[in-house]
């Protein structure tokens, strides 16, 4: 009985959203169909072109110089200039998480496996983890040239921790991650105000913008990803390791 | 490109009833894991490589490990 | 002086005090400190400022929006904020130097919800403060604490997911997330989908504000959740959840259909909240189902949306937080002293300790809206504002009233009752509390007996939401 | 085609929250509603024929058909913040289990009452 209830909740639901999926007609203004989406209409239309404070023309990659915001990836020029603000907010709705956590679960000693693991599948996962470590500071590094950034790369990072957790009985070392997680936080929030204070804006890039498509030619943006990357990787390896933790055993 | 996408659609809507009405937790979790992969191939689909990225890193690997390791601490007699 | 302050200070303390190990419980007092001396600063002005973020213009950029109404709630916010932590300064928490990262989190974060003139940026820090309420929530001693929490986390996930398709509802018609670009825009869309993506952010905002038929979690948090964080989930964050409410629902919707049902839905909050206040056996619980009845009249005066039911709204909303600090910090001072919150345990306590039936008494006398309190002026105040809409909204307020009236009086005369139970010990009211508490008891009474002019900034709140400058909002 | 097995999703999400009884199939259930809100959110800035929004050796002009990128810069806030609440759920079911036995809601409703 319960069930068909909720099945009808739902049901109701999707029939409201698929009756204002065809709202759009001549009359009146409603959500545009599929694939025909008039980007004009958008503020991201500006965000393309890069012309927020002032038409600079088309943009070559390669070839512009000084272009607004300066990243050749456009999410990424939305997610840490235009945007940046939520960006910080999302960084500490993640860093409140993994408080909530450790409040909750965090602090025991984290029980070891069962089965016993071989000191070549050891070492191997070392050298993966390694590896895995570089890669995901390549991916945060070269976030405003290629899809990527600081929330992948951190979660790359993680992932080499999550291996050698699996993998090896290494000593705990949160009280590190813990250091690393608070203090790139506050590095972000000091970028915010010096932006602030050099120029009246809080979060404003205050660097300037090279090359369309180098490495340097982005102002602040792989600076704030590099931050949010070693940021999040901390954050969630703390996490997993809170995870991995045993309540009571100290 | 409509056939790709009504396939995975149709997948991505069975493993999320699956999902929820799976008698074992731990079915649960995978066809999550599933829906979420077939969602990182839905918006690679959809021109968004970077969300696709972030969601088969975090979204697939890191929600599926932390829910892992909670089915494991809540013991066996509640995962099945 | 820049409102980013307000958002930035208690962010950047919080990310230090993750390992500043027992410092961090230092920096929580210095950012609530300095954040009420901002925003007394902020108060010392008029007129709508945006200032915006990143250095790009709205709609383009996020900005802060600082008009009449904010100026009034933040200094508020931050004053109940800083009381409560001094109300609430003998409780000894769970680990204490990490609840106080959460603390500041949340200070931060109902800052950002008053300031932001963008609506997923509002999205951002709503999501801040609700998962801070959720740690709060977690941080009683009772195991029923947890499942309260997990509760309202499910309800709030629920929510914060319908805001997020609202929003997306209107940026897909709309193609902009500032507030006041999307108000001037949203005129010209099909009403169906106006309508629903206002539904949908009513159920977004309704958990939050605890609008029947989504406040189910409420009482459960309320009544297990420590002595500091039920104070400021009690106090502190409807104001905020308030102000967005009043943001997004009124001044970006604003569509005719939706009020009339707002209205609806809060006269069903305020009669249901005060018949099951009345007749709840614990007073944390009755102080809970007493701050639904409260929102749910807010919440009806923002659905009639004229001027005056906007001041009557914002005198109520500041009289509940000032009350609700005082009646939540002394009731959970009272639950340690009396071993449990319940009637019976409960009698009797107030005669050996009378500062606590004093402090008790004020908060309770102004919100029931007894002379001489701020209560009674808002509560006057807001019954000539709705008496020429219909007799219906008076009618509702007098009757939740009486009801409320009946209620508390119940259990103040429970706590100054002669019980031979009780030891003769005295037990003492900590400094804090007392301090604290007679700060409060001082503004509501200060609010309920200074002559009108003196209250002229609750005049400005009206006068700007007529002209709530749609194209302002945003500093076009 | 896409958008309708989004919307499909989120109700399939809704109705697990409001049908299951078991506390991680509650939280299962939230995540699949999360994606589905997600993939809507994408389809909403899709553009027939549009590039991925970034410019490269190829794609190298402004001018050229893009999708739309702000949608896709929500969802990554979005699909972090949905992370986060994940993770203090399971925590959170954690210690439930760890004090009533159980993570069945009737059976912890039977406690309390």
């Amino acid at each position: 009985m319960k069930k068909a209830i909720a099945a009808l909740i739902a049901f109701l639901f999707f029939l409201m959203f698929v009756n204002i999926l065809n709202s759009d007609s001549e009359e009146f203004k409603g959500i545009p169909k599929f694939g025909e989406v008039n980007l004009t209409e958008r503020v991201s239309n500006k965000y393309i072109s890069k012309s927020v404070s002032g038409d600079s023309g088309e943009i070559v990659y390669g070839k512009t110089e000084n272009a607004e915001s300066g990243s050749a990836n456009m999410v990424t020029s939305i997610v840490v200039n235009y945007r940046s603000f939520d960006t910080l907010g999302e960084v500490t709705v993640l860093f409140l998480a993994a408080t909530g956590v450790a409040i909750l679960i965090g602090g025991g000693q984290r029980k070891s496996l069962a089965i016993s693991v071989n000191p070549i599948v050891k070492i191997s996962a070392r050298i993966i983890a390694t590896l895995l470590l570089a890669f995901g500071a390549y991916v945060f590094i070269h976030g405003h040239l290629t899809p990527g950034g600081g929330f992948p790369g951190g979660t790359i990072i993680a992932a080499g921790t999550l291996l050698m957790l699996v993998a090896d009985d290494k000593k705990r070392t949160s009280k590190l991650l813990k250091i690393l997680e608070g203090t790139m936080g506050f590095l972000y929030v000091v970028i915010g105000i010096a932006g602030l204070l050099v120029t009246g804006s809080f979060l404003k890039n205050f660097l300037p913008t090279g090359t369309m498509g180098n490495l340097f030619s982005a102002g602040l943006i792989p600076i704030i990803y590099s931050v949010i990357g070693l940021k999040v990787g901390a954050e969630l390896s703390a996490l997993l390791d809170d995870f991995f933790a045993e309540e009571g055993r100290k | 490109m409509s056939v790709i996408s009504f396939i995975i659609g149709i997948v991505l809507v069975v493993s999320a009833i699956i999902a929820i009405e799976a008698k074992k937790l731990i079915t649960s979790v995978v066809m999550l894991s599933l829906a979420s992969l077939l969602a990182v191939v839905s918006f690679v689909l959809l021109k968004a490589p970077d969300v696709a990225i972030t969601e088969a890193s975090v979204g697939a690997g890191l929600t599926t490990a932390i829910f892992l390791l909670t089915l494991k601490r809540l013991g066996r007699r509640e995962s099945e | 002086m820049n409102p980013t302050w307000l958002i930035a200070l208690p962010l950047g303390f919080a990310f230090l005090g993750i390992f500043a190990g027992k410092f961090s419980k230092a920096f929580l007092w210095i950012a609530s400190l300095a954040n009420a001396i901002i925003s007394l600063f902020i108060f010392n002005g008029n007129g709508v400022t945006s200032y915006i973020i990143g250095g790009w213009i709205p709609p383009y950029g996020i900005n802060l929006v600082v008009n009449d109404m904010t100026r009034v709630f933040l200094l508020a916010v931050n004053l109940i904020f800083l009381l409560a932590l001094v109300a609430t300064s003998a409780e000894i928490l769970k680990k204490d130097e990490k609840m106080s990262v959460a603390f500041m989190l949340s200070l931060a974060a109902i800052n950002g919800i008053l300031l932001t003139g963008d609506l997923f940026n509002l999205f951002v820090f709503l999501e801040i403060s609700a998962i801070s309420a959720y740690i709060m929530a977690a941080s009683g001693k009772e195991a029923i604490s947890k499942f309260a929490a997990l509760k309202y986390l499910i309800l709030g996930s629920i929510a914060s997911s319908f805001y997020l398709l609202g929003v997306i509802v209107v940026y897909a018609s709309t193609g902009t997330l500032n507030m006041a670009d999307a108000a001037a825009k949203v005129t010209s869309l099909n009403p169906n989908v106006l309508l629903a993506a206002g539904l949908l952010m009513v159920v977004g905002l309704g958990v939050e504000t605890k609008l029947f038929p989504f406040n189910g979690w409420a009482p459960d948090v309320y009544a297990n959740a420590s002595g500091r964080g039920s104070t400021i989930l009690a106090s502190v964050f409807p104001i905020a959840m308030i102000s967005a409410f009043i943001r997004v629902i009124t001044f970006v919707i604003n569509s005719g259909k939706l009020n009339e049902l707002i209205i609806v839905l809060g006269i069903t909050t305020a009669i249901i909240g005060e018949v099951l206040a009345f007749s709840q056996k614990r007073m944390k619980k009755m102080l809970a189902y007493s701050s639904i009845a409260q929102a749910g009249v807010i919440l009806m005066l923002i659905g009639i949306g004229s001027s005056k039911a906007y001041i009557g709204a914002s005198m109520l909303l500041l009289n509940n937080g000032f009350g609700k600090l005082l009646l939540f910090s002394v009731a959970s001072q009272i639950a340690l002293v009396a071993g449990s919150d319940h009637f019976e345990n409960v009698t009797g306590v107030g005669r050996k300790s009378p500062l606590f039936t004093l402090l008790f008494g004020a908060g309770a006398l102004t919100i029931v809206g007894m002379p001489l309190f701020f209560g009674f002026r808002s509560k006057l105040y807001v019954i000539s504002a709705t008496m020429d809409k219909s007799l219906w909204i008076p009618a509702v307020i007098l009757i939740t009233a009486a009801i409320e009236v009946t209620y508390y009086f119940r259990w103040i005369f429970n706590l100054v009752k002669a019980d031979a139970k009780l030891s003769e010990k005295r037990s003492p009211v900590p400094f804090g509390l007392a301090l604290a508490g007679l700060l409060a008891v001082l503004v509501v009474i200060a609010f309920g007996i200074v002559p009108e002019a003196n209250l002229d900034f609750f005049n400005r709140i009206g006068d700007l939401s007529i002209q709530l400058s749609k194209t302002l909002m945003g500093g076009m | 085609m896409i958008q309708y097995f989004s919307i499909m999703l989120i109700a399939i999400g809704i109705y697990g929250l409001l049908s299951q009884k078991n506390l991680v199939k509650l939280i299962v259930s939230l995540n699949i509603m999360e994606l589905g809100v997600n993939i809507f959110i994408i389809s909403i800035g899709y553009v027939a024929d549009g590039k991925v929004p970034i410019l490269s050796p190829i794609v190298n002009k402004s001018s050229m058909n893009f999708v739309d990128p702000l949608p896709q810069a929500l969802v990554l806030t979005a699909i972090v913040i949905g992370v986060g609440v994940t993770a203090l759920a399971l925590s959170l079911v954690l210690k439930v289990k760890e004090s009533y036995g159980t993570i069945e809601l009737d059976e912890i409703r039977g406690d309390n009452a």
